[in-house]
């Protein structure tokens, strides 16, 4: 099975993922009002039900994930924060208490306007027509008395373009489970690698990537590695086949 | 309405008639807070319906607001019209009336009616749910009030069957245009003038980009 | 105003003071007259203007009318609303409007629209792609709903060309505000230093535990 078919009932959208995401690029089902975690479950139910994982699939289902949570989070941003998600955790905490007090603060607000409303709950204002005698009276302007520049002004106003969302960045994976899996065997038959070597000058996308395809080499037996700390180095060695497995802790 | 048991019976006497004076009174302020909000003239009978009061005691009721809206007594005067009650106002107040709201106004365009009138100029035909894309918000009352005026009319239908506008007879005069060559290059104000597609497509472009913010063209 | 020569002169005092009580009455009641025709509030200087009366005379028309109009005297109340004054029903003639007029003034606001209002009559002018940021969903059904029901109304583009919106004179009217300086300032829902401070280190720590927690403990 492709991607593309996996069958979708979520709250706002029922269907094949594909059309899924064709309508949010046409922006007819908005993104803002979808729950990614309802797709991710979604597809470990699949997972699941499959008992098998193709490797192909799982890489671009993690990629078109990834593209459609960090598009929902840019578009909950503004639009010059291109770089959050490289800033330090103080400013991103700084940054995301400011949105929670922000959030906050209207929400609190709002329940005021309720308050108000209520106080002023069956009071009416007369809205009736002015007599005749009284309605204004609306006089056609001049002729030629229009600037026609109002006209070319509004257009101009018009084309301008908001700023830009990158999404350079995203989109066709560059990089397979397949092709981690030949780099890490590769690696292999030296007997052992660090995984940091593996990933060296590496992006996040391609670290995750490889990340999956040595959890899948240590499910088919043919990986083991070891931590000695925390946050320590990764090592890998090819696992003994004849010896039962050794199990470590990542 | 409370009944007591008194001695002389003159206390009990009192007391229902200043309830009842109490209830006529409240009753005649609802009368006059419905006849303040209704457009035309309300009979007794459609005032009782809405007061679930006695015919009767609408009457008293209606009878003493007329004291209180007697002549010359207020600048709002009640009046019996067409078989029914209503408030208008005092003629006195006529000049001033006219004042502040008989001027005469020349009939200026808001911006939201600038921008769908130069939609339609440099577009048409165009249809409305096209004008409320590029705009993103709705066109609806700035497309009427400019129908109204003259200054665009209907021009056919669209293949989906939506109504086409283009610009009438009323806006080569305004804008002092002899034909709709004369319109103004937009390339002047155009923001981005290397852009090579059609001006329509990037107004609809423009337009949802500003409207949702959602992935645009990267 | 007549000037009586007299022999001692109270005469002539006495007819100003009876011309002077005579012609607020007057203006008191051409006041009642506009406000009665007003569709929206009037300010002072729009009423002084209509009947060409000064400021002070206006001012003291208009107390005149308060005392006439004091709470639970009438079935009208005077309110000083949205930068003037107006008349409105009293809500005690509600049950009655609504058998009458069967169409609930205004509907509640569902929790959307209320919040969305709320930033805008805070934020004012803001685009609706500002509103969404802080809301953090979409606020395009809120938003349409709240300009189809004249609270928010278009102001003019943003530099970026989006829509700008700002609350009007019926969302004053509506909850009963004299202007947006009768709203209470944001702040005063914010949280204390102190748990603004604790909320701060949690969301640090969670952000270390992410940053930190790494594949390959970077």
């Amino acid at each position: 099975m492709t991607l593309a078919s996996l069958e979708l009932d979520l709250e706002i959208f029922s269907g094949p993922f594909d059309l899924l995401l064709t309508l949010i690029l046409r922006e007819e089902v908005d993104l803002l009002e979808l729950q990614l975690a309802e797709v991710v479950l979604a597809y470990l139910d699949h997972l699941e039900a499959r008992g098998e994982l193709d490797l192909e699939t799982a890489t671009e289902f993690i990629v078109l994930i990834a593209a459609l949570l960090e598009l929902k989070s840019r578009l909950m941003l503004t639009g010059d924060d291109e770089e959050l998600l490289d800033i330090e955790p103080e400013q991103a905490a700084e940054e995301l208490l400011a949105r929670m007090l922000d959030a906050r603060r209207y929400r609190a607000a709002a329940a005021h306007l309720g308050e108000l409303l209520e106080r002023e709950r069956g009071v009416r204002f007369r809205a009736v027509p002015l007599p005749a005698s009284l309605r204004q009276t609306i006089v056609q302007p001049q002729d030629g008395s229009q600037d026609p520049r109002v006209l070319g002004e509004a257009i101009g106003r018009l084309l301008r373009m908001p700023p830009e969302i990158s999404l350079r960045h995203m989109g066709v994976p560059r990089v397979s489970v397949a092709e981690r899996l030949t780099h890490l065997r590769g690696l292999l038959r030296r007997g052992r690698f660090s995984f940091d070597e593996a990933v060296r000058g590496a992006d996040r996308m391609t670290v995750a990537v490889t990340l999956f395809a040595l959890l899948e080499l240590y499910k088919r037996g043919e990986v083991d590695w070891e931590q000695e700390e925390s946050f320590g180095e990764i090592a890998v060695r090819a696992r003994v086949q004849e010896l039962p497995a050794e199990r470590m802790a990542g | 309405m409370s009944e007591k048991t008194d001695a002389d019976g003159r206390v009990s006497e009192t007391m229902d008639a200043d309830d009842q004076a109490g209830e006529t009174a409240e009753l005649t302020r609802t009368i006059e807070a419905l006849l303040f909000l209704a457009p035309d003239p309300l009979s007794e009978k459609e005032l009782a319906e809405a007061t679930q009061a006695e015919d009767a005691e609408v009457r008293a009721a209606i009878e003493r607001l007329a004291e209180e809206y007697a002549p010359g007594r207020r600048g709002i005067a009640l009046r019996e019209l067409a078989g029914g009650w209503t408030l208008a106002s005092d003629p006195h107040a006529e000049d001033a009336a006219r004042r502040l709201f008989s001027r005469q106004r020349v009939a200026t365009l808001t911006p939201a009616q600038a921008e769908t009138l130069a939609i339609v100029a440099y577009l048409q035909p165009i249809s409305r749910p096209e004008i409320t894309r590029i705009r993103g918000v709705s066109a609806d009352s700035a497309t009427a009030t400019l129908l109204e005026r003259g200054l665009i009319e209907e021009s056919g239908h669209s293949q989906f069957g939506a109504v086409l506008y283009r610009t009438g007879v009323q806006f080569l005069k305004l804008f002092g245009l002899r034909s709709l060559d004369d319109l103004p290059d937009v390339a002047r104000w155009d923001p981005t003038p290397e852009e090579q597609a059609e001006l329509r497509d990037r107004l609809l472009r423009a337009g949802e980009a500003r409207a949702g913010g959602g992935p645009h063209g990267s």
